[in-house]
C-alpha cells in the first residue's frame, strides 16, 4: 500500500505528540555533549507544525512537506532548526504535486531529505550527527526495495537500521556540531539529533503499518 | 529550580518587555519578531550592524542596541539560536540603504540560521556582509570540530564595529574592522557551577563541591577538562597562559582585558580575577590599555568567569572609546 | 564553598588591587589605608562625598568613586563596617577646603564608625555633615529597632548627591540634598539563596528548594518572613507594594524605578522583575521617569532582587542626569 | 591579691586566645539573628592587640587599656569595634597610671566599660545587646564587694552572671542592633556580643584565679 496524503498527515501529528512526550529524553541527551534543549527545540517546532495542520488538509504532499520545512525553520532555531528545515523542504520538493508515495517515491524523499541536511550542515557520516541515522536508515531502505519489500517492511527496516545508527553514535567521537567541542569527552553519549531522527522514521512506519 | 521567573515558557518574552519598559529612549522591542531595534532605527546611510543567538547571555545582545554599537538584536530561545525570520526582520527594520553587516557567533545553529537570514535579505536586495567570532582558545580550531566558539570578543567587536559604523563607515570598512577584531582576540571560560535552563529545570550538569571546568562554552555546555577547585591565581594562570600563547602576545604590546562574569559571580570576585590577570600581563610585558571588568556575556546563573584579550591598534581604541548608549554599556553621551 | 578568590582573608585586599589595576585613569587605590579615591582628589573648593561600609556589597561603593559621584570609599572587611581610622584617612584625601558630606548606612556598626571618624575630622578642622540612609521598608522604622536599614537608596543618593557636589555646591546644599533623597526613598529585597561569608566558608542560612526570604537585608541577614516559592509576578508585588503604600505614591508622580540584583541573579531575571514593576507602576499611574537595572547594591553571590522606588523632583532628575564617570556607573563624560 | 600588669597582660593575650578558639562559635551565633563576623571581628581585634603586646611592656594599666581600646577601634569595625573600643578606652581612663587594681578598682573599671558601652550604642538592659551580659555582671561584682569577698570570687561571680544574663539573651527579641531587623524571629537565639563579653569576663576570672 502507498502513502497517502492522510497518512502524511498521521505521520506529522504522531511525530508531534512523540516529540512532546521525548521533550525531556531529547534534552537530557543534548545535556552531556550539548546545551540542554534540542528537545525542547523539536517539541516548539512540531507544536507549531500541528497549529498549522487546519491549514494542510487538501494539500498534495510536497505542498505538507514543505510547510513543515519552513515551520520549523520559522520555529526551531538552532542547529536542528535549518537542518531539519531543509530536510523537509527538498523532501517536499521531490513529492511535489504527489498525493501518494510508493517505495521508489519514499526513498527519493529520504535520499532528498538527508541530501538537504548533509549540504546544510556540511556534514559526513561518522561525525557523531543526525547523519549518523539516516545514511544508514537509506541504505536499509534501499536494500529493501531491491528485495521487493512491502513499503512497510522497508520503512520498518530503515527505521531499524537508524535505531542502530543511533546507537552506534555513542562511541563516536564527535567532530561536527557543539558536541565537537567536547573533543574526547564526546564519547560515550548518544547523540540527541540522531535519536530525533530515528523518532521520525520510527513514528512513519508505525503510521505505514 | 529558583529562578525569578513567572514561567519557563514565557523568560524571553517576558524579559523582552521588562526591557522595552525600562529603556523606551534607547530601544524599540517588536515582540511579534522577538527583536530589539535601536529607537531611531533604520538610521538613514548608516550600515545596520545586527547581532544576536540565543538568549540567556544578557547583557549580550539586546543590552547592546543603541547609538554607537547594535542597530538591533534578535534573541532566540534560552540558547538557542534565533530563526531566519526574526533575523530577517531585524535586517529590515535596520536597513538604512547601506547595507546590513551581520556578527555571528560561530556555533552552527547561529552560523546556519543567520546564512538563512542573510540569503533572504539579498534576496530582497539588502547588501549583507558579515562576521563569525571565533575566539574560545578552549577549542581546537582544527578539521576535527565545528571550529572554536565565539564568545567574549564579541561584546568587545560589537562595540568597535558599532562605533565604526556609527561615524559612517561603508559596509566594507565595518566588515574588514570586524575580521581585524576578531583575528586579534582569543577568550577562555571556567564555571564553579552549571546553569539550569529553565525548560529543563535541572543543571545542565553537576560538580563536585571541589570541582570546576575549565574551557566551558556560555550555553552551559561542559569543558573540556575538570578539575580540582584552585585558589584565583591558579584558574588565571589556566585561562590566561592558552590565550596569551594563541594569540603570540609579546612584551610592549597593548590589550583590552576584559574580565567576564557568568552571570552568577559577584563583582568582587571579578576584580580579583582581573589582579591575578593584570599581574601575568605585567610580569610578561604587556600592557593594558583599556579594560572592562564585569558580567556582559553570560550563561544564565552559572558562576564562573572568562578572560578575553584583544590585541588593539588605535583604529580600535578609537571606536572603543568612541561614544556609546545602550542600556548595558554607556559612556560618551 | 565555591568562590573565585585565593583565600579568605584576602578577598577585600586583592579585589581593591584588581580595582587599582583595571581603572588606574578614574582612581586611586591607598591599600594601607583600604581606601578608594579618585584619581584628581582632592578637588580644591569642592566638597568632598565620602561613603563607605562593609565590602560584598561591590560595586557598592567603591565602583562609584569618580567624577560626579564619590571622592572616596571606604571598604570594611566583608559585611564589617570600617573603621574610623579607614575613614578619616579617607576624608582627609578627599578635603578640598569645602567640607566632607558623609553618606552612611543606618546600620549600628557604620553609624558608630563614620560618627567617630567625623569627631576626629572636625577636632582637624575639616567640616563634617552627613546623611544617614535609612530607605529598606522590610524593617520597621520605630523605637523598637535600629531603625530602618540603608540599602538601595545608597546607590541613588551617591549618583544624585554626587552630580550636586560635582556642580560646586556648598556643604549645606549637598545636605539638604541628601536628606530629600532620602526621604522620598523606599526599597525592599528578597533572597532565593543566602549567600556565603568566605571567612565563614558556609551559607548564612538555608533555604529548602521551594523557599524564599522576603526583607532580607545586604548582608545575608535573613528576612522577615520565609514562604514559598512564588511566581516573579507575585514576588514583585510583595516588593513594591509596600514602598508603594509607605512612600505614599499617588496617581501621576514620577519616580526613578531600580531593580537590584543581589550578585547571583542574572540579568535576564532583573527584566522580568522590571516588567512585574513597571506593570504595577503601569497600573497605580505612576510614571517611571528613569530607571536603573543591574547588580548595583549586592550581597555577595546571594540569588535574589531588591527594588527600590524614588520619587524623584527636577532637581533630583538633573542631578541624576548629570556626567559621571565611575567604574561601575558612568555616562556623558 | 590585686590584679597586676602582669595579670592585665594575661587576660588579654588569653582573651586573644580565647577569641581565636571560639572565632567560628561566635560566628556561627551570628548568622541567624546577625552577618555571621562577630568571631571574625573579635578574632581580627584582638590579633591586632597582641601585635601590639611587646610594645606595652613597662606601660601602666590605664595605657594598657587604653591601647586595646584604640586597637579594637582601628581593627574591629561593626558594631562591636566602637562598642569594645570604647569600653576598653573608658576603662583605661579610670585606671590611668595604676599598676595594681583592688576590688573597688575592678568595679569602677566594669562600671566605666559598661558606662562606655551603653553611652556609644544608646543601649539598655533588655535589649538583647552585651550589655545584658555585662549589666548583671558588674551587679553581681557589687555584691561581691558588699560581702567582702576576695577580688577572685568577684570576678567569678560576675563571670558567672554574665554567662546568665548571656543566656537570658535567648528568649528576647532583639530591639537593638541587626538582630532587630528580625523582630519576633531574632526570639529563641543567643546573643553573640553577650557571648564575648562573658567570654572577656571568663578569661579575666581565670586570671585572677
Ligand atoms: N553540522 C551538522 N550537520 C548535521 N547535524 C548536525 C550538525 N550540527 C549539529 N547537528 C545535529 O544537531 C543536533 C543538535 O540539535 P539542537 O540541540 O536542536 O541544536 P543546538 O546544537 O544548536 O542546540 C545534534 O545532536 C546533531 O545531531
Ligand atoms: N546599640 C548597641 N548597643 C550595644 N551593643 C550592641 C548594639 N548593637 C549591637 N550590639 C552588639 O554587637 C553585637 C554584634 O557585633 P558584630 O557582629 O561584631 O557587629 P555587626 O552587627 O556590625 O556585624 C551584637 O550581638 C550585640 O551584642
Ligand atoms: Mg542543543
Ligand atoms: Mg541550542
Ligand atoms: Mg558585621
Ligand atoms: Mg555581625
Amino acid at each position: 500500500m502507498p502513502i497517502t496524503t492522510e497518512d502524511v498527515l498521521r505521520w506529522i501529528t504522531q511525530a508531534a505528540q512523540v516529540f512532546h512526550e521525548q521533550r525531556d529524553y531529547l534534552t537530557q541527551l543534548d545535556a552531556p555533549i550539548g546545551d540542554a534543549d534540542h528537545g525542547v527545540n523539536m517539541d516548539r517546532g512540531f507544536r507549531a507544525v500541528l497549529d498549522k495542520l487546519p491549514s494542510l488538509s487538501g494539500m498534495d504532499i510536497g505542498s505538507i512537506l514543505k510547510t513543515v520545512g519552513t515551520t520549523l525553520v520559522s520555529t526551531v532555531g538552532g542547529a536542528s532548526g535549518p537542518l531539519y528545515g531543509t530536510a523537509f523542504l527538498r523532501a517536499g520538493m521531490v513529492t511535489a504535486g504527489k498525493h501518494e508515495l510508493d517505495e521508489a517515491d519514499v526513498i527519493e524523499m529520504l535520499q532528498a531529505a538527508l541530501d538537504g541536511i548533509k549540504a546544510r550542515g556540511k556534514a559526513h557520516t561518522g561525525e557523531k550527527t543526525m547523519v549518523d541515522a539516516l545514511e544508514p536508515a537509506l541504505a536499509a531502505a534501499r536494500k529493501a526495495q531491491e528485495q521487493h519489500e512491502s513499503l512497510a517492511v522497508l520503512l520498518r527496516r530503515a527505521a531499524e537500521a537508524a535505531e542502530e545508527g543511533m546507537k552506534a553514535t555513542i562511541p563516536m567521537l564527535a567532530t561536527k556540531g557543539r558536541a565537537s567541542y567536547l573533543g574526547e569527552r564526546s564519547i560515550g553519549h548518544q547523540d540527541p539529533g540522531a535519536t530525533s531522527s530515528w523518532l521520525l522514521l520510527k513514528t512513519l512506519a508505525e503510521v505505514a503499518d | 529550580m529558583k529562578k525569578l521567573i513567572n514561567s519557563p515558557e514565557t523568560v524571553v518574552k517576558e524579559a523582552l518587555e521588562g526591557m522595552a519598559a525600562m529603556h523606551p529612549e534607547l530601544i524599540r522591542v517588536d515582540l511579534e519578531n522577538q527583536i530589539i531595534v535601536r529607537a531611531d532605527a533604520p538610521v538613514r546611510g548608516k550600515v545596520g550592524v545586527v547581532s544576536g543567538g540565543g538568549s540567556g547571555h544578557e547583557p549580550m545582545h539586546g543590552g547592546f542596541v543603541g547609538r554607537g554599537m547594535l542597530d538591533a538584536a534578535c534573541p532566540g530561545a534560552i540558547f538557542t539560536s534565533p530563526v531566519p525570520d526574526q533575523i530577517l526582520a531585524a535586517m529590515r527594520a535596520v536597513n538604512g540603504g547601506a547595507g546590513v553587516f551581520q556578527i555571528i557567533k560561530n556555533y552552527t545553529g547561529d552560523v546556519l540560521n543567520f546564512e538563512m537570514a542573510a540569503e533572504l535579505a539579498q534576496a530582497e536586495g539588502i547588501e549583507v556582509a558579515s562576521v563569525i567570532t571565533n575566539d574560545d582558545v578552549a577549542v581546537e580550531d582544527s578539521l576535527y570540530t565545528a571550529g572554536r566558539r565565539g564568545v567574549g570578543v564579541t561584546v568587545l567587536l560589537e562595540k568597535i564595529v558599532g562605533g565604526l559604523a556609527e561615524s559612517g563607515a561603508s559596509l566594507e570598512q565595518v566588515a574588514a574592522l570586524a575580521k581585524r577584531v576578531n583575528e586579534q582576540g582569543r577568550s577562555m571560560g571556567m564555571a564553579l557551577t552549571s546553569c539550569t535552563v529553565p525548560a529543563k529545570g535541572t543543571p545542565t550538569f553537576d560538580l563536585g563541591e571541589d570541582e570546576m571546568e575549565i574551557g566551558i562554552g556560555i550555553h552551559g555546555e561542559p569543558g573540556r577538562r575538570r578539575v580540582k577547585l584552585a585558589p584565583a591565581a591558579d584558574i588565571v594562570e589556566m585561562l590566561a597562559n592558552p590565550i596569551i600563547e594563541d594569540l603570540g602576545l609579546k612584551a610592549g604590546e597593548r590589550v583590552l582585558a576584559f574580565v567576564n562574569g557568568m552571570g552568577g559571580t559577584p563583582l568582587i570576585e571579578l576584580y580579583i580575577v582581573a589582579r591575578e590577570l593584570a599581574r601575568i600581563l605585567k610580569g610578561r610585558n604587556i600592557t593594558i590599555a583599556r579594560s572592562l571588568v564585569g558580567s556582559y556575556i553570560t550563561s544564565l546563573e552559572m558562576a564562573g568567569c572568562s578572560i578575553t584579550l584583544l590585541r588593539v591598534d588605535d583604529e580600535m581604541l578609537r571606536y572603543w572609546d568612541a561614544p556609546v548608549l545602550t542600556p548595558a554599556l554607556r559612556w560618551g553621551i
